[in-house]
C-alpha cells in the first residue's frame, strides 16, 4: 500500500511547496522570535516531506536518512536557538526582533 | 479512499501551519504546530514508513515541542508583548510569500514526473532494518557528525542559557 | 654551488645583522652586503666557465610549485646591480644616524634578498612572491625612517603601497590564467603554451599595468614623487636603483616573451607612451623645487626611455634597457647621495635655499657635475652606452620616436644644468662644510663605474647577449 | 709611429689628469707649464705625423681599442690620420700652444689657474678626438667633449649667474645641433652597418640607401655643425660665450671649436656632395648668418663682442664655402682665421688685461703709444680680416667670393657686403681703442701699460702668421689644394684670368669703402658711439640683435616653461586625483554599502526570500529555454 499509487507526486510537490510558502510568510510577518522558529519548523517539514515523497517514489532509502539528519540538525537547532533566545529575554525584557540590531554595519 | 485521506490530511496540515503562523497567542501556535506535525506524520504513514512517522512525532512533537512550549511559559509572553508591525511591512511579507509560492509551484509543475504510473516494485527499503543498515553503511560518518553536532548543541545551549556569574 | 648562495648570504646577513644590535648594524651590514656581492662576482666567474649554477627544489607539489631559479647573462647582469649598489646603499646610509638603526639595515638586505629573487626566479610563483615581498621592507623603510610630517608621509607610503600591490593583482590574476592553461608555472612550459590572440591581449594589458606601475610610466607615475620624497634616502636609493628595474626587467622576462604577437602589434603606442612620459617628464622637471621630486621626475624621464626601448623589440632596445638600467641604477644612486649630502648641511631639500656650493668645496662640485654629467649622457659615460643603443632602437622603429625621444638629451641638459647652476654656483651664501673623505668613497665609486663602463661596456654586452638573443627569437 | 700618435692624444690627457688632481700643489706658474708642454708636445708630435704624410707617406689608422657594438656595428677607439685631420690637428695644437703660453700670465691673478689649464688640456684632448676620430662617434665624443668644456670655460668665473647662465646657453644650444648629430648617425649607421668614414665614403656608391634619406642624412649632420658653429638659427649662445676667460674666446670661440662643424662637413665632403639640395641650404645658411652677424656687429661696443659677431660671419662665409662645395677654400679660411681671429682676442685680452677688465671700448682710445706692440699685431690681424693684400685673409676670403661668384650672383653680393660690414667694424673697433684719446677713468689711465712677455710674444707670432699665412694657397699655385687634393672629389681650379683679377679689385675697394668710412666717422670726427639708452631705429634693431634672444626667449623657452608649470600644477593634480579618485570611490560605495547591514533581521529575511525567488526564476525560467 502506498499513497504514490492512488495520488501523483505533482501533488505532495504542490503541498511542500505550498507549506514552505506558509513558513517563508510567518517568518515575514512575525516579530515574534519563537514563532519564527516555529515557522522555520514549518518549513523544514516542507523539505522533509519532499525527502519523504521522493524517497517512496524512487524506492530509495537515502531520502529518508536525510530525513532523520534534518530531524537531528533541527533539533540542535532550536536547543541552541532558544537558548539564545532564554538569554536574550534575559537581558532586554522581549524577544522582538525588531530591537536586536546591534549587528548592523 | 486513500485520495480522500491524503486531501483531508493535507488540508489539516496546510490550516494548522497556516494558524500557527497568524495566532495571536504563541501557546496557540505551538499547539496548531504540533497537530501539524501530526498531520505530517499521517502523511508518513500514507507512504507506508511507519518508523519515519514514529521518530517524527517523537522528535518533533515530543521533543522539540515541549522544548517550545517550555521556554514560552518560562518567558510568559501575553499577546500584547508584540508590537504591531506597520501595514506596509505586512503587506510585504504576503506578497513576497506569495511571489514565492507562485515561482516555486511554477517551477515545480513544469517538472514532468519520470513515470506517470507508480509501481510499487516491492522491494524493501523503508524497513528499520534497511534504513539502519543504510545509516550505518553508506551514511556512517555523517551519522557520527551528527551526533557529535547534537552533543556539541547540548552543552551550547547550556552555557548559553546559564545565568552569568559575576566573578 | 649554485646560485642559491646569493640569497641565502642576503637572508643570512639580514638576520645577523638584525641580531648584531644597533651598534653594529651598519658594519655587519656592510660586510654582508659585500660578502653577497663576492658571491655574485664568484657566480659570475663560474658562469662564464660554463658551470650550471640553476636551482630547482620542489617546493609545493601537489601544484607543481617549484623553488627554481635560473641564471643567465640578463638575470645575472640584474643581480650584480642589486649586490652591487646594496654596498653603495648601505655605506651611504652612514651619513645620516638611524634610529633603531638594526632594523633598518636588516630591512635593507632583506629587500636585496627579495630583488635578486625577483631577478633570478625561473618559477613564476616564486617570482610572484619575491615580487611583492620585495614591497614590504620598503614600505616600513619609508614609514618609520623618512622625513617630512609623519602624516603625510603615511599617506604617500600607503598611497605607493596599495598602487603598487594592485598593480601587481593583476599580474597575479595573469599568472594564475597561465597555470589552469598550462598546470605549471615554470618559465620555459609558460613560453612553449599555445594562446589564442585574445587571451594574449588581456595578458599583455595585466602584465603591462604591473609593470607600468612599478617602473613607472605615465600615467601611472603619480606615487613616485611623493614617496621619494618621504622616504629616506637608503629607501629613495633602493626604489630608485633597483625596484624600478624589476619592472623593466620583469617586461623583458615574463611580459614581452609570452605575448610575443600582441606586443609586436601594440609597439606605436606603447613606445608612443613610453616617448610622451619621457618628454613629460623632463618638461616637470624644470619647474621642481624640491630637490628629491627633481630626481624622482628626471628619473620619470629616463625610465620611459628605458621602457620605449623595450617596446621597441629590437634587439638594440633590449641592449640600450640593460645597459640603461645599469648606468642609471648607478647613477641615481649618486645623485640620491649627493642630494644626502647637501641635505646633512642645509637640512632642507629646497632648491632656491641653496647655492654657492662649488666655491667652498670644488671636489664635491667636481664629483656632482661627473654624476650629473653622466646623467645628461655625456659620451664616455656608462649612460650614454645606454641612451645612444635606446634611441638607435627608437629609430629603428622610427626616426620620429627617435627625434622626439631625443629631445630628452636636451631637455635633459637644460634642467640638470639649470639645478646645478641653482643647487652649486653662484657666490657664497650659506656655509657648507666640506665633505670628508669616507663621505666621498660612494661618490667616487659611482664616478669610476660610470666612467669605466662608458668605455669598456662591450664585457657586459658580451654576456646579456645571448640572453637577449633568445628572448628575442622567441618574441619574433 | 704608434708612439707618436701616442703621445699625441695622451699629452693633453695627462696634463688634464695633472693639473687637476695635483695643480694646487704645484702651485701656479707649474701647473700652466706642464698645461701648455702637453699641448705643446701633442704640437711635435703632431708636426712630425704632417711631416711624414706631407713627404707622402700612407695614411694610417690606428685603433686604440674595441669600445662597444651594436647589433651588427662594431665601434671602436680608432683614429684617423690623413691630410684633413693632421693638417686640422696642426694649427689646432699650434695655436692651442701659443694660447696656453698666453694663458700663463694672463689668468696668472685667478686663485682657481690650475682648474684652467686642465680644463683647457681637457678641451685640447676633445678637439684631438673630434678631429683625429676615425669615426663618427669617436667625433661624437670629442663634439659634446669640447662642448663640456666650453661650458666649464665659459663659466669659469662662476660666482657670476650671469656666466653660468651664457655657459648653460652655450651648451643647451650645442645639443640641440648634437640632437641632428646623432639622428644623422643613426641614418648612416642603420643603412650603412658601419660608422667608420672610409667604409662610408666606400659603400656609398653601392645603393644602400635612398637619396631622400641621404639627404635627411646630411641635413641632420648639417644641423650639428650649424650648433657647434653657431649658424643661425642656433647662433645666439656664441656673443654670450664671451663670458669666459679672453683666451678661451680665442682658442675654443673662435679658432678651434667652432670650426669643428666646418671640419665636421669637410670630413663627411662624400656624402655632401651627393645632395647639392643639402650644399644649397649650407650656402644659403652660411651666407644668411655671415651678414645677419656682419651686421650686428657694426653696432656693438663690447669689444668682445664685436670679435664675437666677426666671428659668427667669418663661419657663416665658411659655411658659404661649404655649400658650394669648395672644401679646400673653406679649410683655408679656417686656418687663416685661426691665425688672425685668435691674435685679434689674444689682442683685446691684453687691452682688457691692461685696464683691468674694463670691455666697453666707449671707454677705451689711445691705446696705441702705450701698447705698441698689441696695437701693430691687432692692426695686422685687422687688415688681415678685413681682406687687405697681401695679409692671409685677403687671399681667403679673396676664394671664397670667386666660388660664390662662379656659383651664384647673389650669394656672391651678400658675401661681399658682409666683407665690407667687416672692414667697417674692425677698423671701427681699431679707431675706437687705440686711437684718439684714452676715455677712462683716471685711476686707469695710471696703470696702462704693456703687457708682459708671455702675452706678446703668442701676439707676435699670430700676427706674423695672419700676415704671411695666405701663402699656403695662392691663386695659380696652391700647395694647400695640392695638399688635400686625395680627400675630395675633382674639380677644375679657377684660372687666373682677369675676372679674377678684376673680383680682387672689387673686394680690396670695398674693404677700402669700408675702413673709409669708419676713418671718417671715428677717426676725424672722433665720434662715440652713444649709451644704449639713446640707440634708437634701425640701430636700435642691430644693438639688440634683431631680437633673436628674445624672440627664442618668447617662443620656445617661455613657452616650455608655461607648459612646465601647468603640468606641474594641473596635469600632475589631475592624474593625482584621479588615482585617489579611484581610491575615494570605493570607499564612498564602503560607506554607502554598510547602510544595507541595518542589522535589521526582517530586511534580511526579505532579501533572502528576494534572493532564492531570482535564484529560481534564473533556474527554472531564464536559463531553461
Amino acid at each position: 500500500m502506498n499513497i504514490l499509487e492512488h495520488v501523483g507526486i505533482e501533488n505532495y510537490l504542490t503541498l511542500s511547496a505550498l507549506l514552505f510558502c506558509i513558513g517563508a510568510f510567518g517568518l515575514l510577518y512575525r516579530r515574534n522570535a519563537i514563532i519564527m522558529f516555529m515557522s522555520i519548523e514549518i518549513m523544514l517539514n516542507a523539505v522533509n516531506l519532499l525527502l519523504v515523497a521522493f524517497s517512496s517514489y524512487h524506492e530509495d532509502p537515502s531520502g529518508q536518512v536525510f530525513v532523520f539528519f534534518t530531524m537531528a540538525v533541527a533539533a540542535a537547532e532550536v536547543a541552541v536557538g532558544l537558548a539564545i533566545l532564554v538569554s536574550v529575554f534575559r537581558n532586554i525584557g522581549n524577544i522582538d526582533i525588531d530591537n536586536l540590531k546591534n549587528l548592523k554595519g | 479512499m486513500l485520495e480522500i485521506v491524503f486531501y483531508i490530511l493535507s488540508a489539516i496540515t496546510l490550516g494548522t501551519a497556516f494558524l500557527t503562523v497568524v495566532s495571536k497567542n504563541a501557546i496557540h501556535s505551538a499547539i496548531y504546530l504540533v497537530i501539524c506535525f501530526f498531520a505530517l506524520a499521517g502523511h508518513y504513514l500514507l507512504f507506508n514508513s511507519q518508523f519515519l512517522a514514529i521518530v517524527h512525532i517523537i522528535v518533533y512533537a515530543g521533543a522539540i515541542m515541549v522544548l517550545l512550549l517550555f521556554t514560552l511559559m518560562l518567558m510568559n509572553l501575553d499577546n500584547d508583548d508584540e508590537t504591531k508591525k506597520p501595514l506596509f511591512a505586512k503587506l510585504a511579507a504576503v506578497f513576497s510569500a506569495g511571489i514565492l509560492g507562485l515561482v516555486l509551484i511554477a517551477a515545480l509543475r513544469k517538472a514532468q514526473p519520470e513515470n506517470i504510473e507508480y509501481v510499487n516494485s516491492g522491494v524493501d527499503y523503508q524497513s528499520i532494518k534497511v534504513l539502519g543498515k543504510v545509516l550505518l553503511n553508506e551514511y556512517q560518518v555523517p551519522f557520527e557528525f551528527a551526533s557529535i553536532l547534537l552533543l556539541v548543541s547540548m552543552i551550547g545551549a547550556v552555557l548559553i542559557s546559564k545565568k552569568e556569574e559575576k566573578i | 654551488m649554485d646560485i642559491s648562495i646569493v640569497l641565502i648570504v642576503l637572508l643570512v646577513g639580514a638576520l645577523v645583522t638584525y641580531l648584531s644590535g644597533n651598534k653594529f648594524a651598519s658594519k655587519t651590514a656592510l660586510i654582508s652586503s659585500i660578502a653577497a656581492f663576492g658571491a655574485t662576482i664568484i657566480s659570475l666567474n663560474a658562469f662564464q666557465n660554463g658551470e650550471d649554477l640553476d636551482v630547482n627544489l620542489p617546493w609545493i607539489s601537489q601544484l607543481n610549485i617549484n623553488f627554481a631559479l635560473h641564471v643567465d647573462g640578463l638575470s645575472l647582469v640584474m643581480l650584480v646591480l642589486t649586490t652591487g649598489l646594496l654596498p653603495l646603499i648601505i655605506l651611504s646610509g652612514f651619513i645620516t644616524k638611524f634610529e633603531n638603526s638594526k632594523s633598518i639595515y636588516a630591512l635593507m638586505l632583506f629587500m636585496g634578498f627579495a630583488m635578486a629573487g625577483t631577478f633570478l626566479a625561473s618559477d613564476g610563483f616564486l617570482y610572484y612572491i619575491f615580487w611583492e615581498i620585495a614591497l614590504i621592507p620598503i614600505y616600513f623603510i619609508a614609514l618609520n625612517w623618512g622625513n617630512g610630517d609623519v602624516e603625510e608621509r603615511k599617506k604617500a607610503i600607503l598611497k605607493f603601497f596599495i598602487y603598487t600591490f594592485a598593480g601587481s593583482l593583476f599580474m597575479l590574476l595573469a599568472f594564475i590564467y597561465l597555470y589552469t592553461k598550462g598546470g605549471s608555472f615554470d618559465i620555459t612550459k609558460l613560453y612553449a603554451l599555445q594562446l589564442t590572440t585574445t587571451e594574449k591581449t588581456y595578458l599583455f594589458i595585466a602584465f603591462f599595468l604591473a609593470y607600468a606601475i612599478k617602473i613607472p610610466l605615465i600615467p601611472f607615475h603619480t606615487w613616485q614623487a611623493n614617496t621619494y620624497s618621504k622616504a629616506p634616502a637608503v629607501g629613495t636609493m633602493l626604489l630608485s636603483g633597483i625596484m624600478l628595474k624589476m619592472g623593466l626587467y620583469s617586461v623583458l622576462r615574463w611580459q614581452l616573451p609570452l605575448t610575443d604577437e600582441v606586443a609586436k602589434a601594440h609597439v606605436p603606442y606603447i613606445v608612443g607612451i613610453s616617448i610622451a612620459g619621457v618628454i613629460y617628464g623632463a618638461i616637470v622637471t624644470l619647474k621642481q623645487k624640491n630637490l628629491k621630486k627633481f630626481l624622482a621626475y628626471s628619473s620619470l624621464s629616463h625610465v620611459g626611455l628605458i621602457a620605449a626601448g623595450l617596446y621597441s623589440l629590437t634587439f638594440e632596445g633590449f641592449q640600450g634597457a640593460v645597459l640603461q638600467m645599469l648606468s642609471h641604477g648607478i647613477v641615481i644612486v649618486g645623485l640620491f647621495y649627493v642630494v644626502e649630502l647637501i641635505y646633512s648641511r642645509y637640512n632642507t631639500y629646497e632648491i632656491k635655499e641653496m647655492g654657492g656650493i662649488r666655491i667652498q668645496d670644488t671636489y664635491f662640485a667636481s664629483l656632482f657635475m661627473i654624476i650629473m654629467l653622466a646623467s645628461v649622457a655625456l659620451p664616455t659615460t656608462f649612460n650614454f652606452i645606454g641612451e645612444f643603443n635606446l634611441l638607435y632602437s627608437l629609430f629603428k622603429v622610427n626616426i620620429w620616436y627617435a627625434v622626439l625621444a631625443g629631445t630628452t638629451i636636451i631637455l635633459g641638459a637644460f634642467y640638470m644644468l639649470r639645478m646645478f647652476q641653482k643647487v652649486m654656483l653662484g657666490g657664497e651664501t650659506k656655509s657648507f662644510k666640506k665633505i670628508s673623505k669616507q663621505e666621498s668613497i660612494v661618490l667616487i665609486i659611482v664616478v669610476g663605474l660610470t666612467i669605466f663602463f662608458g668605455l669598456f661596456p662591450q664585457p657586459i654586452i658580451d654576456l646579456i647577449t645571448p640572453s637577449l638573443q633568445s628572448i628575442l627569437t622567441q618574441i619574433k | 709611429m704608434n708612439t707618436t700618435i701616442l703621445l699625441l692624444l695622451f699629452a693633453p690627457l695627462a696634463g688634464f689628469l695633472i693639473t687637476l688632481f695635483f695643480g694646487k700643489k704645484l702651485g701656479k706658474t707649474v701647473s700652466g707649464a706642464i698645461g701648455t708642454a702637453a699641448v705643446a708636445i701633442s704640437f711635435l708630435c703632431t708636426l712630425s705625423l704632417f711631416s711624414q704624410i706631407n713627404a707622402g707617406e700612407t695614411i694610417a689608422t690606428f685603433k686604440l681599442a674595441d669600445w662597444f657594438s651594436i647589433g651588427n656595428i662594431k665601434i671602436n677607439f680608432s683614429f684617423l690620420f690623413d691630410q684633413l685631420s693632421v693638417l686640422w690637428l696642426l694649427f689646432v695644437t699650434g695655436i692651442g700652444s701659443l694660447i696656453h703660453l698666453y694663458s700663463i700670465s694672463y689668468m696668472h691673478e685667478d686663485e682657481n689657474m690650475h682648474k684652467f689649464f686642465s680644463y683647457l688640456n681637457l678641451f685640447v684632448f676633445f678637439m684631438i678626438a673630434l678631429v683625429a676620430g676615425s669615426n663618427l662617434l669617436i667625433m661624437f665624443i670629442g663634439w659634446e667633449g669640447v662642448g663640456l668644456c666650453s661650458y666649464l670655460l665659459i663659466g669659469f668665473w662662476y660666482k657670476n649667474q650671469d656666466y653660468n647662465d651664457a655657459a648653460k646657453k652655450a651648451f643647451i644650444m650645442n645639443r640641440i645641433g648634437d640632437l641632428g648629430f646623432l639622428i644623422g648617425i643613426f641614418i648612416l649607421g642603420f643603412h650603412f652597418q658601419t660608422l667608420e668614414f672610409l667604409e662610408i665614403k666606400a659603400l656609398l656608391g653601392k645603393d644602400l640607401i635612398t637619396p631622400s634619406l641621404l639627404s635627411i642624412a646630411a641635413l641632420c649632420l648639417f644641423i650639428g655643425a650649424c650648433g657647434k658653429s653657431a649658424q643661425l638659427p642656433l647662433a645666439t649662445w656664441l656673443p654670450d660665450a664671451m663670458a669666459g676667460p679672453t683666451p678661451v674666446s680665442a682658442l675654443i670661440h673662435a679658432a678651434t671649436m667652432v670650426t669643428a662643424g666646418i671640419f665636421m662637413i669637410t670630413r663627411m665632403n662624400f656624402l655632401f656632395d651627393l645632395t647639392p639640395e643639402i650644399q644649397n641650404v649650407i650656402a644659403i645658411v652660411g651666407a644668411i648668418t655671415a651678414i645677419v652677424a656682419a651686421s650686428i656687429g657694426l653696432v656693438q661696443n663690447d669689444i668682445k663682442k664685436v670679435l664675437a659677431y666677426s666671428t659668427v660671419s667669418q663661419l657663416g662665409l665658411m659655411f658659404l664655402a661649404l655649400g658650394l662645395g669648395a672644401y679646400e677654400v673653406a679649410v683655408f679660411h679656417v686656418i687663416t682665421h685661426a691665425f688672425f681671429k685668435a691674435c685679434l682676442f689674444l689682442g683685446s685680452g691684453s687691452v682688457i688685461h691692461a685696464l683691468h677688465g674694463e670691455q666697453d671700448m666707449r671707454n677705451m682710445g689711445g691705446l696705441r703709444k702705450v701698447m705698441p706692440i698689441t696695437f701693430w699685431t691687432m692692426m695686422i690681424s685687422t687688415l688681415a680680416i678685413s681682406g687687405i693684400f697681401p695679409f692671409s685673409g685677403f687671399w681667403s676670403k679673396d676664394e671664397i667670393l670667386m666660388t660664390a661668384f662662379h656659383a651664384n650672383i647673389p650669394l656672391w653680393v651678400i658675401g661681399s657686403i658682409a666683407s665690407i660690414m667687416t672692414a667697417f667694424y674692425m677698423f671701427r673697433l681699431m679707431y675706437l681703442t687705440f686711437f684718439n684719446d684714452f676715455r677712462g677713468t683716471e685711476e686707469q689711465k695710471h696703470h696702462l701699460h704693456e703687457s708682459p712677455a708671455l702675452i706678446t710674444i703668442p701676439l707676435v707670432i699670430l700676427a706674423a702668421l695672419a700676415a704671411i699665412g695666405g701663402a699656403i694657397s695662392l691663386p695659380g699655385n696652391s700647395w694647400l689644394n695640392h695638399y688635400l687634393a686625395p680627400l675630395f672629389k675633382k674639380h677644375e681650379a679657377h684660372h687666373l684670368d682677369g675676372q679674377a683679377y678684376m673680383l680682387m679689385a672689387i673686394a680690396t675697394v670695398g674693404a677700402l669703402v669700408g675702413i673709409g668710412i669708419a676713418y671718417a666717422k671715428y677717426l676725424k670726427k672722433k665720434e662715440i658711439p652713444v649709451a644704449d639708452s639713446e640707440v634708437q631705429g634701425l640701430h636700435k634693431v642691430l644693438s639688440d640683435k634683431y631680437y633673436l634672444d628674445e624672440i627664442y626667449m618668447a617662443t620656445i623657452v617661455k613657452p616650455i616653461y608655461m607648459i612646465s608649470n601647468f603640468a606641474k600644477k594641473y596635469v600632475e593634480k589631475f592624474i593625482s586625483k584621479a588615482v585617489i579618485g579611484l581610491g575615494g570611490a570605493t570607499y564612498a560605495l564602503s560607506i554607502k554599502g554598510k547602510k544595507i547591514q541595518n542589522g535589521n533581521i526582517g530586511v534580511y529575511l526579505f532579501a533572502f526570500i528576494f534572493g532564492m525567488v531570482g535564484f529560481l526564476v534564473y533556474v527554472f525560467v531564464i536559463r531553461v529555454k
